[in-house]
């Protein structure tokens, strides 16, 4: 069991906080193998940010992502880039006030949620990224949920661990809820079960 | 009745002279004598007159000279220890 | 001679590595001269010669460490001072002098010449200025003076000099001098002071080089430019380092042109860490197996 | 000797490359470092500069790589464990003070995380181009040792491991790392202090009046004494005799830089750090280093899915190579395939070494990410016809 994954967004959004932190749910806190590798642009903010998460059973070889199985998208141009790359069948999570869906690649399944917008809510935009962390947990089913709390845990300093937790709830409940209604958008292929494929 | 005298290892010396130049008291003088490098040591040609004040040590490039006095002023046979 | 001076002691001797003796530079040098300065200065202060290391550049004044009977470093070119830097750092209890030259100092060392005075590090920088690449064979340094001649100035210098006092006070140095070869009794005073005191201290040395600077530009031997620093020095304690450029057949300024007050790198590194430096004394096993067969 | 437990961050972490060797270094005994600003090796000491002062330690940001590089040296002579770090402009401005190290045997160790290059290059991208400068970058005869790990749990333990051997060896050792190993997170365990071993500064045993500075032990190793001791140490980088002291002639010469080799090639066997598998029955080995290692691994099992016998020879130990092991290969396989992020250096060693014996395929890659599988088991089809 191998998964490619890769987070992009804009900087300033948490994309490597994120990664980080699935990473070391993968890596810590399940006992498995995760590897993870960041592309650096000169901006610190607002400049394209990416981070790519390799998880495994195994020890990872190969540092970098080609052609994800699962991709997270925080902004439009992290989408044009990298939707493209995505390997057939794999899951697309997407920040759906933030990415227009133009140009969709054939055979993967498309997960939206306002992650913004509940970070908001919470009280503070910088949460978005653990808000979608917590979508992708449970959306992908391939971290579990306490490795991933016990990750957001000890990632972030103790002033904010109780908002960062409520983040990722949010994140996490929404994505249980959407999971039932199935994704977004399935083109031009049958429907796939998500257990068997991920 | 010299205060001090000098302590000249003329074999370190390279005869820039300023130990000559510089001595308050016109003690030295090179020597015509050569020292086994081809240079002109400096010998005392007004030992009366040394203070043994060192300024010619304080000079010296090469360590080749060291002034002292005598204990008490008194001219000493045995060796001054400076 | 008589058997007098069989049993007198010159203590500058005592501070020589004797077995190093006779050094290497030419008849009337003057960089000799400042060592007899230099030793007396650390004699009369009875500084624990023990904890007295001297680091050095390349050059002629870059010898000066390897004759001394201290804790000797004769480093790279230029980089003496970021040696000492590292070594006062790791060992505070170091009393740390530098003693190069000019081109070594303020050229190739320029940089580093300002951020230590900058940062204001512990150490003294004794700096030997002849005004001239004696080493390599009479060559033009940032000292060079007017339109000198030089082995790479063949139709004489046209690049202004430097101006060291004013640089390394400039850059913040707590202490400046200058003196000639000719001052020796000025200088130890002002070395001893030099060396009582904490943080960045700067004394340059104007110092004879008979058989480049001096000769090249037809000013006669060692003792023509002794005789030449007597005449042409002004002593202004205190000057302005702005107004202290040397300048061929101009006023020589010698004195000392700046003592100020300035917490030096590690008070101002400790004060600012508070609480995030912690004293680290040694592993007790660590320390019985260090010990030598002395202890 | 064991780590110092102040010191050792014990725990399972997910960090990075650069984390984890900083965590080596302190864990080694490294309280000092002295560095110069650069992508992508910065983030070791920016760590360092908040974890030391907590140990009575401290980093000094000094105003170039030149100044770095011997401040650095001036810790280890003032009684400390001490390294720098730098990438590839970085490194070349150090060369000099590589030198001054292994002339003046100096315990200290250079960490370089590669990135592209010549010049400027790819400053947030991986090569592996500075090899042959870690062998041969200053000026004169010396040998060094350089490390290159592949992983961040690698760059914590080959950081002590490093520290170690500068301190057994008396030399810089030249800590190999790129981009990628560097800014790469994965799972690293650090030991309890116990259980890690630490190699002591092999300090002099003889009191000052017996004792000289440079007089070889029976591993040619000379003992050091340290700034502030008593011993008046007289350290110079002017070729020197046993005291320390100048001695400019060829016989001098001779006897100091014979003695710079011989004390590492006489451990070759020691300094032989490889990982082998698969060698015996071998047609192509494929032998790598670094962060290739781990794509060549990848290569490498998809050639023994079609079949193809290929074994692994990994090179942990880069510098002193590993002459024997490749001159032992040679006659034994069709090909040895050597995947490097440079244009060709390390296989230079590598043909020396097959002399004739066997082909020697190089996959050359100029860096700015890592091979694709893909090119290398090419390359193992091609040897193994």
């Amino acid at each position: 069991m191998l998964k490619e994954i890769r987070i992009a967004g804009f900087g300033g959004q948490g994309v490597i906080l994120s990664a980080h932190i699935l990473g070391r749910a993968a890596a810590l806190h399940e006992g498995g193998f995760a590897t993870m590798t960041q592309n650096y642009g000169p901006e610190a903010r607002g400049g394209a940010a990416s981070a790519a998460l390799v998880i495994s059973d195994q020890p990872v070889l190969f540092p970098y992502v080609s052609s994800p199985d699962i991709l997270v998208c925080m902004s439009q141009e992290a989408f044009t880039r990298f939707s493209p790359e995505m390997k057939d069948g794999g899951v697309l999570i997407v920040e759906e006030d933030l990415v227009r869906l133009d140009n969709l690649p054939k055979h993967i399944q498309v997960y939206g949620i306002p992650a913004t917008r509940f970070a908001e809510e919470l009280g503070k935009k910088m949460v978005l990224n653990v808000v979608m962390v917590g979508f992708f947990c449970a959306i992908t089913k391939s971290l579990s949920h306490d490795a991933c709390v016990a990750a957001v845990t000890d990632s972030v300093p103790e002033r904010f661990r109780k908002l960062n937790l409520d983040a990722f709830e949010r994140g996490y409940r929404y994505g249980l809820d959407l999971l039932v209604k199935g994704p977004m958008k399935e083109e031009n292929g049958d429907a796939i079960a998500l257990e068997a494929e991920l | 009745m010299p205060k001090g005298s000098v302590a000249i290892t003329a074999e370190r010396c390279k005869g820039c002279g300023f130990c000559v130049e510089f001595c308050p008291t016109h003690v030295l003088e090179l020597a015509s004598a050569f020292n086994a490098k081809g240079y002109h040591p400096p010998h005392m040609i007004n030992a009366e007159k040394c203070s043994g004040c060192n300024l010619c040590g304080m000079y010296c490039p090469d360590f080749a000279i060291f002034g002292y006095r005598f204990p008490d002023g008194k001219q000493s046979e045995k060796g001054g220890d400076a | 001679m008589s058997s007098v001076e069989l049993h007198v002691h010159n203590p500058v001797e005592d501070l020589l590595r004797q077995d190093r003796i006779p050094t290497i530079w030419c008849p009337g040098c003057g960089i000799g001269t400042t060592v007899n300065s230099f030793a007396h200065a650390l004699l009369g202060l009875g500084i624990d010669l023990k904890k007295t290391s001297i680091v050095s550049g390349i050059g002629c004044s870059g010898r000066v460490s390897g004759y001394m009977n201290l804790d000797s470093f004769h480093t790279t070119h230029g980089r003496a001072i970021p040696f000492a830097t590292g070594l006062k750092l790791a060992n505070p209890e170091l009393n740390v002098i530098v003693y190069s030259g000019d081109g070594d100092l303020t050229s190739i060392g320029g940089n580093h010449l300002i951020h230590a005075a900058r940062r204001n590090i512990d150490l003294m920088v004794v700096c030997v200025n002849n005004m001239i690449y004696a080493m390599t064979g009479g060559q033009a340094a940032a000292t060079t003076p007017g339109t000198s001649m030089s082995t790479t100035t063949p139709y004489g210098a046209f690049e202004p000099e430097l101006n060291m006092p004013q640089l390394v006070d400039a850059a913040g140095a707590c202490f400046v001098a200058r003196w000639t070869a000719f001052h020796v009794k000025q200088l130890e005073r002002t070395m001893a002071k030099a060396l009582n005191k904490k943080g960045f201290r700067f004394i340059e040395v104007l110092s004879p080089c008979p058989t480049y600077y001096q000769r090249k530009n037809n000013l006669g031997d060692a003792l023509a430019a002794m005789v030449d620093y007597k005449k042409r020095s002004k002593i202004k304690n205190g000057c302005n380092t702005w107004e202290t450029a040397l300048l061929p057949g101009g006023d020589i300024i010698v004195g000392e042109f700046v003592d100020r007050e300035r917490e030096d790198y590690l008070t101002l590194m400790r004060r600012q860490l508070g609480s995030n430096y912690t004293e680290f004394p040694p592993q007790a096993e660590e320390e019985a197996e260090r010990c030598c067969s002395e202890c | 000797m064991h780590a110092d437990p102040r010191c050792v961050l014990t725990g399972t972490h997910f960090i990075n490359g650069d984390a984890a060797c900083c965590e080596g270094a302190l864990a080694a005994g490294a309280r000092f470092a002295a560095g110069y600003p650069i992508t992508p090796s910065t983030e070791i000491v920016e760590r360092f500069a908040a974890r030391a002062p907590k140990v009575g330690g401290l980093f000094i940001q000094m105003e170039d790589e030149l100044a770095s590089s011997i401040a650095l040296q001036g810790m280890v002579w003032a009684g400390q464990k001490s390294f720098t770090v730098t990438s590839g402009p970085g490194y070349s401005l150090m060369m000099e003070h590589i030198g001054f190290a292994a002339i003046t045997e100096t315990p200290c160790v250079f960490v370089d995380v590669q990135r592209g290059g010549p010049s400027t290059g790819l400053p947030t991208l991986p090569a592996q181009g500075d090899m042959m400068q870690a062998r041969f970058g200053s000026h004169g005869d010396y040998l060094t040792i350089a490390l290159c790990p592949n992983s961040p749990q690698e760059c914590f333990d080959l950081t002590i491991k490093a520290f170690n051997l500068a301190e057994k060896f008396r030399v810089p050792v030249m800590f190999m790392m790129d981009e990628c190993v560097g800014h790469m997170t994965e799972k690293v365990v650090i030991p309890a202090a116990d259980q890690i071993e630490v190699q002591p500064r092999r300090h002099a045993s003889k009191p000052p009046s017996e004792f000289k500075l440079f007089e070889p032990g029976p591993d040619l190793v000379p003992e050091m004494a340290h700034a502030g001791e008593g011993y008046k140490v007289y350290v110079t980088g002017l070729t020197h005799d046993k005291r320390g002291y100048p001695l400019m002639n060829p016989q001098s010469q001779r006897e100091l830089v014979t003695r710079l080799f011989d004390k590492i090639r006489r451990a070759a066997d020691e300094l032989t750090i490889i990982e082998a598998e698969g060698l015996d029955d071998a047609d192509v080995v494929v032998v790598s280093y670094g962060i290739t290692s781990r794509v060549a691994q990848r290569a490498i099992q998809m050639a023994r899915d079609k079949g193809l016998k290929v074994g692994k020879l990994r090179l942990i130990c880069v510098w002193p190579f590993p002459e024997k092991v490749i001159r032992d290969l040679a006659p034994k396989v069709k090909a040895l395939v050597v995947p490097e992020l440079n244009m060709g250096q390390v296989v230079l060693e590598v043909e020396r070494c097959a002399s004739g014996q066997c082909r020697v395929i190089s996959v050359p890659h100029p860096g700015g990410t890592v091979h694709k599988p893909a090119e290398i088991l090419a390359a193992i089809e091609r040897g193994a016809r």
